[in-house]
């Protein structure tokens, strides 16, 4: 019971030993036994060894710098590009931007493009004619092209690579579908077959083939330089299903092509090593490794640069400017991009269906500031789609204008107190300030606005609605990668019967889209495009307010002809002629 | 005279505590001689315990300091002895048994561990010689089959053994001061005889002498050949057990003895507790502590505190006004 | 009764709180986890009250037992978390087909491929296949990795083991040290930084602590790589070592701070306990009573904290596994759950689950060996 | 506990002669202990803040977290924005300020929640007992043996980050240990003899449940609630580093402590996530510290 009473502190620093000795002594035990337990582990091999010793010591040097240089030392290129990457290799596993530039690497297809993304230069294929009615393209094949295997490539490779493409339902294809292959005569026959090549393609020699196509294209050959249409040798997939193949070694880690690069190792998630391929027709390789980073967190991409681990650095995020200009050894390249941001309406909602209202909308919002502000000037306002050369006839540039707008809601004649539904796709950051601004912008113009923020799955599904009534989504936000390599590129969206992701009531437009593709002669050309620029400036289903540039970092030590092409994806077309100077 | 083997003399002991200050001990003095038995009796916060726990240095050293008085054993001052030392007295010529076994010794080492690590602390044996010395040292205090229970752990014994493997602990290196702090009060009362009847056969055969610190007086009346009274921190009565039973001086003493059923006292009789309650130890009162329980307390009581005087040869008293009644004169047997 | 009672107000607090949990512990064990099969219970009791068998065969016995119900809880874990998915609207279909894909395909083909992907069949009937097929080993095929689940697994299980038993490894030195030298130095300014220095790292959001990390240490000291399992042209075990460090300490830190308020707790707890004044009336040195009495007693809740606290780690793990891009359980768990990938996240719990009820039994019978009152219930 | 009987007053405070009783009931007596413990003084005063912030945040606020101004996008704390801009020109404060709301709903929703189903379940399973008990304490022990975030990953990742379904799934992740606690507190509380005493007095189930057993689990069950506040906070915070947290526009600490990701936010534009991180610690250590309060109140044994 005494106990209770009296407080009976600790009886604590035992006098006879120091608190320093003790404390030291289990220190040293500590080190020892977990010096004793990695020794051995350091000599088991293998990553996942079960217990590792892992001693946190200031004192612990990393191990020694990099190894004494060799005789010429291997040139190497590390780079990243932001955004997702489909784990696989081949033209069905081509999903994103990245999945395009490894693909160049290691594919060729018939025709590349230049850096302009407008004139066609030769790759595979060393001349072409395209006949009177753009039905029929013959291509003349390089000679002397081996694939990385050592095959020769030749006619029956092309012919091989469209039947093989045919075959595959397109379901299988993840992402970006080979519809240039699929408007080849006879292809549609293939469906599902073993095998087979499709009848609007004769194989007139070795090195000479033709390709008719049901309905005529005058784009059809510029789209050919997309990373879908390389080429695969043709013992790779021949007779084979594609549910085997798609998990064959060549989809999943030793793809075949004829390009400049051959796969050495491939880390998931982690990173690609490419060797160069000596025998490359276009002459070998300046690099002789690239190392491609896989899945870099945004977190990762400044601390990669800071130790010098990384030699370009695409598409990242354009606030990093001011820390990359503290790099001595990098310098940031700005690329005018070929997508675009847009705003979509929805014409035949009933109040939207009136044009002065969409008008209103667009007089409504200040995108000089958003340029100024947000995008730091990095880019250019646009009132017509990209591609078009949209000085060349007088356009609407609807600049910032409330009054305007207002008047235009009067006329109209538009119920002023009913709330509108703004659809927002959830996650997207870009979406979520874009439809917040818009609203304060319709607010300041007296519209009411509601913002309906979907997943998805649910905004993809409200876009495609058929019939659109007083409770629809009148406007939405949303991107196109591809929409400035060519005017003709926005037929996809403009759909007014099945709508695709996008609806246009009229016809207008889809009509003059399917003239603008036929057309092989120039002026003709440019007055279709005087046309539609005219209904879609005016009728306003869509409007891309700004040119977005997308920010790059590059090491001074890259040199070469290297560039980047505004479609940044195509880059890598050119990559035989990049050269990287040694570190100092 | 020989030399007394353990004097301890104006012994003052302070807590400071958060909960506030307090002089648990205050000037004890009290001697005793080798082989003899002494009981520290005295209510629950007069302090001895306390007392013992100082003479061997285990009082917390944050918080309590030994502010005055020595303790000399075998002539030699322990108080503000360094650790070092202390450490060979401990568990070699003074030892110590507690009064919950099961609390005082360690849950998660068997009784064999914790008895050669005493054994090893003060001799150098090895092992093997250590655990041998542990089982017959358990046989000594009586526990049966010795060999097994050396491997058990302490929830495995019963009270009583566990107690006995206590004692067993505190022997492991033949001390000649045994401190007892109430080592029966957690056992039940037949327990508490077998217990009782080792330690005095143990202070026989080892020539030990023991102080047996407890509140209970039916517990030292046939036991201890002295007996010191201890209230509100230090002696308030000393002498030879059997004397001051049969006529205490002390109020204090005749109250507690007054308190206790009596067998030989007509069943009628009414039990006169002492009125009032415990000391706050934290509050030094002028005069006598026990002035405000005190019957035939006086003014000079309640100013002046009374000095420890010898009133007969041997006996000492702390009171202004002994009683020397001789009514109480029924002695107390066993 | 009475030498009970009187024994259980006056033992020490430690005690008196172990020995009535101790009471509560056996009569617990008893009741609640004894499996509904009525044999194996009455014969479990009969065994203890005729002869107090040896340690051994008690061990084994409960041992089964908890085998088994260890295996009755990983099978409720699966069906809860198999039917949960099912439940929840929409499917793995949804994720695989990107809105222009879908728009381009013909409802047949998309019926097609449900039923590939057997999602058109009802739900218990695919619960019986999934489950059957995961009994034989086969854990079917993941969508969104492109690849066998079980081979996925296997690298992924291997990569998030290293980080999390290196943490816990590093963890619980670091933890269990700074304890008891908190303890020890009570109430001195020691006490006090080491006391205060975990508070705040439970408050701080773990991600936060890797970013710190990255630039602090990798980036401003240049010391050690910032992200990824391995440099670019270098597998050897050396490098996935150099890799290791930072993640590993993130992880580290964050058990231990746990771990150091739990050992100081009972540490004190046990230095305040009479049997250590009795061990030191002994005349033993202090640094025996330090490590040999009060520490060892001190162990005992130590471990039963360290077993609860490995689910909070592989959590933790998953934050730290995305910061540093490392290839494990965590960033699967986020790459399969944002594909709505069944197959995968299935696989995923069946392997967390396993571990966590693993080291339960691990941590279970460890507190049996420290602390020999108890019993495995 | 019982009253209990101090002999000997040991506070100097009402400083009492020996001799005389002091009585207490034990609510003041946990009261003393709670607030014997300084830190727990503090963190219910900076909670009892954060919780004011929360609830007048459109008077503190009144433009709303919401509202973007182009012309003042990153713009340091200063002229006209107390706390700057973020990345996008909306105004930190109030992001600030109805992000407490938003976290203290998420914090707060999340155990009442995890608490509701974590009662019923130990309730029923502390006192029906036997083949209830193990069917129950095996489902508990099942939630338990994945850990809490990554049940809270797979299904937030398909039931979409809606406040209320962050909240629901994180409650769904966490009632296993309230559920622990309250069928360890039945089980020793059924032993006791009063809840023995009302059955014999006719009491019947559900009465002893609500009038006997309840009462003593506000104590235990408090210091698990306050720190699930805590993890509920700091898990929004995870969820929205993997994008699985609350979407703008709706805005949450966790969800600005995220914009870190973004190197030139973390190096030089520090105002934009510091104040929501600043939160989140205080927020979390303040409940902590209640906790810990709470739990020396509630359980006078537990070490200091």
């Amino acid at each position: 019971m005494y106990l209770a009473l009296i407080e009976l502190d600790r009886d604590t620093s035992p006098k006879g030993l120091s608190m320093q000795k003790l404390f030291r002594r289990v220190l040293v035990l500590g080190l020892i036994s977990s010096l004793a337990l990695s020794i051995p582990l350091t000599t088991s091999a293998g990553a996942s060894s079960k217990k590792p010793a892992d001693k946190k010591t200031a004192t612990k040097k990393p191990a020694a710098k990099k190894p004494a240089a060799k005789k010429a030392a291997p040139t190497v290129l590390r780079m990243l590009r932001m955004g997702d990457w489909s784990n696989a290799f081949g033209p069905s596993r081509n999903s994103s931007g990245t999945d395009h530039i490894i693909n160049f690497m290691i594919f060729d297809n018939l025709v590349k493009i230049a850096p302009d993304e407008k004139t066609i230069l030769p790759a595979l294929a060393t001349k072409w004619t395209v006949s009177k009615d753009a039905k029929k393209i013959t291509f003349e094949l390089r000679k002397g092209v081996k694939f990385h295997d050592g095959s020769t490539f030749d006619a029956t490779d092309v012919a091989e690579t469209i039947g093989f493409n045919c075959r595959i339902n397109a379901w299988n294809y993840i992402g970006y579908r080979p519809q240039l292959w699929e408007a080849v005569v006879g292809c549609a026959d293939l469906k599902d077959k073993k095998e087979g090549v499709p009848s609007g393609v004769k194989v007139n020699d070795p090195y000479n083939i033709e390709i008719n196509i049901a309905s005529a294209d005058a784009q059809w050959l510029r789209g050919l330089t997309d990373a879908v249409y390389s080429i695969i040798p043709s013992e790779v997939h021949k007779g084979q299903e594609f549910k085997t193949w798609k998990d064959s070694d060549f989809v999943l880690a030793e793809p075949i092509g004829t390009g400049p690069y051959t796969v050495k190792k491939f880390k998931r998630y982690q990173y690609l090593e490419l060797a160069a391929n000596p025998n490359y027709y276009g002459g070998k390789p300046k690099i002789d490794t690239v190392f491609m980073l896989l899945a870099v967190p945004e977190t990762n991409v400044l601390p990669l640069l800071q130790k010098g681990e990384v030699d370009i650095a695409i598409d990242v995020n354009p606030t990093l400017e001011d820390q990359v200009d503290k790099l001595a050894d990098y310098k940031s390249v700005w690329n005018n991009t070929t997508g675009a941001r847009y705003f979509q309406f929805r014409n035949d909602h009933p109040t939207f269906g009136d044009k002065r209202v969409r008008q209103a909308v667009l007089f409504a919002f200040d995108y000089r500031s958003y340029l100024k502000n947000v995008l730091k000037n990095r880019g250019g306002i646009r009132w017509m789609f990209p591609a078009f050369d949209q000085n060349r006839i007088p356009l609407e540039k609807y600049e910032y204008n409330p009054d305007k707008a207002k008047a235009l809601l009067k006329a109209s004649g538009v119920d002023l107190n009913k709330e509108y539904k703004i659809n927002v796709l959830a996650g997207d950051s870009g979406d979520a300030t874009m439809s917040v601004a818009m609203k304060q912008a319709l607010e300041a113009v007296g519209m009411k606005v509601k913002l309906n923020v979907l997943e998805v799955a649910a905004w993809a599904a409200e876009t495609r609605i058929a019939k659109a009534d007083k409770d629809t989504w009148a406007l939405t936000f949303n991107s196109g990668g591809s929409l400035g390599l060519g005017t003709a590129r926005g037929f996809s969206v403009f759909d007014c019967k099945t709508p695709l992701f996008s609806y246009y009531s009229k016809c207008d437009i889809p009509e003059l889209y399917a003239k603008l593709r036929v057309e092989t002669d120039p002026d003709e050309i440019v007055k279709i495009e005087n046309d539609l620029m005219k209904v879609l400036n005016d009728e306003v289903p869509f409007y891309t307010p700004w040119l977005r540039q997308t920010y790059n970092v590059v090491s001074k030590r890259v040199g070469g002809n290297f560039e980047l092409y505004p479609n940044d994806r195509d880059s890598s077309m050119g990559i035989a002629g990049w050269t990287i100077a040694p570190k100092k | 005279m020989t030399q007394p083997l353990l004097q301890v003399s104006n012994l003052r002991v302070e807590f400071n505590s958060s909960q506030g200050h307090v002089s648990a001990v205050r000037g004890l003095s009290y001697s005793i001689n080798e082989g003899d038995s002494m009981a520290l009796v005295g209510e629950s916060g007069s302090g001895k315990s306390v007392s013992a726990l100082a003479l061997i240095g285990l009082l917390p050293k944050k918080t309590s300091k030994i502010t005055a008085g020595s303790v000399k054993f075998r002539g030699k001052e322990l108080v503000g002895l360094s650790e070092k030392e202390l450490r060979k007295i401990r568990g070699g010529s003074i030892a110590m048994i507690f009064q919950d076994p099961l609390s005082s010794l360690n849950p998660v080492l068997t009784i064999g561990q914790q008895i050669t690590e005493q054994v090893r602390a003060h001799e150098n044996l090895d092992k093997k010689q250590a655990l041998k010395r542990a089982v017959e040292l358990l046989d000594l205090v009586g526990i049966p089959s010795a060999k097994v229970r050396v491997e058990q752990y302490p929830h495995q014994l019963s009270g009583g053994m566990r107690q006995r493997a206590m004692i067993a602990m505190a022997l492991s290196s033949k001390p000649s001061l045994l401190l007892a702090d109430e080592p029966t009060t957690a056992l039940d009362v037949t327990i508490q005889a077998q217990i009782l009847e080792l330690l005095a056969n143990l202070q026989k055969e080892l020539g030990m002498s023991l102080i047996l610190i407890t509140h209970d007086l039916g517990v030292v009346a046939g036991f201890t050949e002295n007996l010191t009274v201890m209230y509100a921190g230090n002696a308030v009565e000393q002498g030879r057990t059997g004397e001051v039973l049969a006529n205490p001086q002390h109020p204090y003493t005749t109250g507690l003895l007054r308190s206790i059923p009596r067998l030989d006292r007509p069943r009628a009789d009414e039990l006169h507790p002492i009125p009032g309650v415990a000391p706050d130890m934290s509050i030094i009162p002028a005069g006598c502590p026990f002035a405000p329980r005190c019957e035939s307390a006086s003014d000079k009581c309640r100013a002046e505190k009374p000095a420890l005087e010898t009133v007969l040869p041997g006996r000492h008293v702390a009171c202004w006004h002994p009683e020397s009644t001789s009514s109480m004169n029924a002695s107390v047997t066993r | 009764m009475i030498a009970i009672r009187a024994w259980e107000l006056l033992a020490g607090p430690s005690l008196r709180r172990s020995s009535s949990s101790f009471i509560r512990q056996g009569r617990d064990a008893l009741s609640a986890s004894s499996l509904p099969v009525a044999t194996t219970e009455s014969f479990y009791k009969i065994k203890l009250e005729l002869y107090p068998s040896s340690r051994g065969f008690e061990l084994l016995s409960t041992l089964v037992r908890r085998i088994g119900s260890s295996i009755v809880v990983i099978l409720v874990t699966l069906t809860l978390i198999f039917v949960g998915l099912a439940l929840a609207p929409g499917d793995e279909l949804d994720t695989l087909l990107t809105p222009e894909a879908a728009a381009q395909l013909s409802p047949e083909d998309i019926a097609e491929k449900r039923a590939e992907l057997g999602l058109d069949k009802p739900v218990p009937v695919r619960y019986a296949i999934w489950m059957s097929k995961t009994l034989s080993g086969d854990l079917g095929y993941s969508t969104s990795e492109d690849a066998n689940v079980s081979e996925v697994l296997k690298t992924y299980v291997g990569n998030t083991a290293i980080l999390i038993f290196a943490a816990l490894f590093l963890g619980v030195i670091l933890g269990v040290l700074f304890g008891i030298l908190a303890a020890l130095k009570e109430n001195t300014w020691i006490d006090y930084v080491v006391g205060s220095i975990p508070i705040f790292i439970a408050g701080v959001p773990g991600f936060i602590l890797s970013l710190g990390f990255i630039y602090f240490i990798s980036v401003k000291l240049n010391a050690l790589p910032a992200g990824g399992m391995h440099s670019l042209d270098d597998d050897s075990f050396l490098d996935l070592l150099k890799h290791m460090i930072l993640p590993v300490s993130v992880l580290a830190l964050v058990l231990a701070a746990q771990l150091v308020r739990y050992t100081r707790a009972s540490m004190l707890e046990v230095l305040n306990s009479e049997f250590i004044i009795a061990a030191k009336s002994k005349g033993i040195s202090s640094r025996r009573v330090t490590f040999n009495h009060a520490f060892k007693a001190a162990l005992v809740p130590i471990i039963s904290v360290i077993g609860l606290h490995l689910p909070e780690i592989i959590a933790g793990a998953v934050i730290t596994e995305t910061v540093f891009r490392w290839e494990g359980m965590g960033t699967l768990a986020v790459r399969a759950a944002g594909g709505r990938d069944v197959p995968m996240v299935m696989g995923i719990v069946v392997v967390v689950a396993i571990t966590v009820v693993i080291t339960n039994l691990i941590t279970d019978i460890a507190y049996t060996i420290a602390d020999p009152r108890v019993r495995l219930g | 506990m019982q009253i209990r009987e101090c002999a000997l007053a040991k506070n100097k405070k009402n400083s009492v002669t020996a001799g005389e009783v002091v009585y207490k009931t034990n609510f003041q007596e946990a009261l003393e202990r709670f607030k014997s413990y300084r830190l727990a003084l503090v963190g219910s005063f900076v909670f009892s803040l954060i919780f004011l912030m929360a609830i007048f945040a459109n008077v503190l606020a009144p433009q709303g977290p919401e509202y973007i101004d182009f012309e003042a996008v990153r713009q340091p704390p200063g002229n006209g924005h107390l706390l700057g801009t973020d990345n996008v020109g909306r105004d930190v404060w109030a992001r600030v300020a109805f992000g407490a709301r938003t976290s203290l709903t998420v914090g707060v929703g999340a155990v009442v929640v995890a608490l509701a189903i974590g009662v019923t379940v130990g309730l029923l399973s502390g006192f029906m007992g036997k083949w209830v008990d193990t069917i129950l304490m095996r489902i508990t022990d099942a939630f338990m043996s994945v850990p809490a975030l990554i049940l809270i990953i797979i299904f937030i990742a398909i039931v979409g980050p809606s406040l209320l379904n962050v909240i629901l799934v994180i409650a769904l992740a966490t009632w296993p240990t309230s559920a622990r606690v309250v069928r360890g507190q039945v089980l020793t509380l059924r032993e006791q003899e009063f809840i023995t005493a009302a059955r014999v007095v006719g009491v019947r189930t559900p009465k002893i449940l609500t009038s006997h057993i309840f009462p003593n689990l506000l104590g235990p069950l408090s210091v698990v609630a306050t720190f699930g506040v805590a993890g509920a906070i700091l898990t929004e915070a995870g969820l929205s580093f993997l994008g699985l947290g609350v979407r703008p526009p709706i805005s949450s600490w966790g969800q600005m402590v995220n914009l870190a990701q973004e190197s030139q936010i973390l190096l030089a534009e520090q105002w934009i996530f510091l104040p929501s991180g600043i939160m989140i610690v205080l927020t979390v250590l303040s409940v902590n510290f209640i906790g810990d309060g709470l739990r020396k109140a509630v359980d006078p044994k537990s070490v200091r």
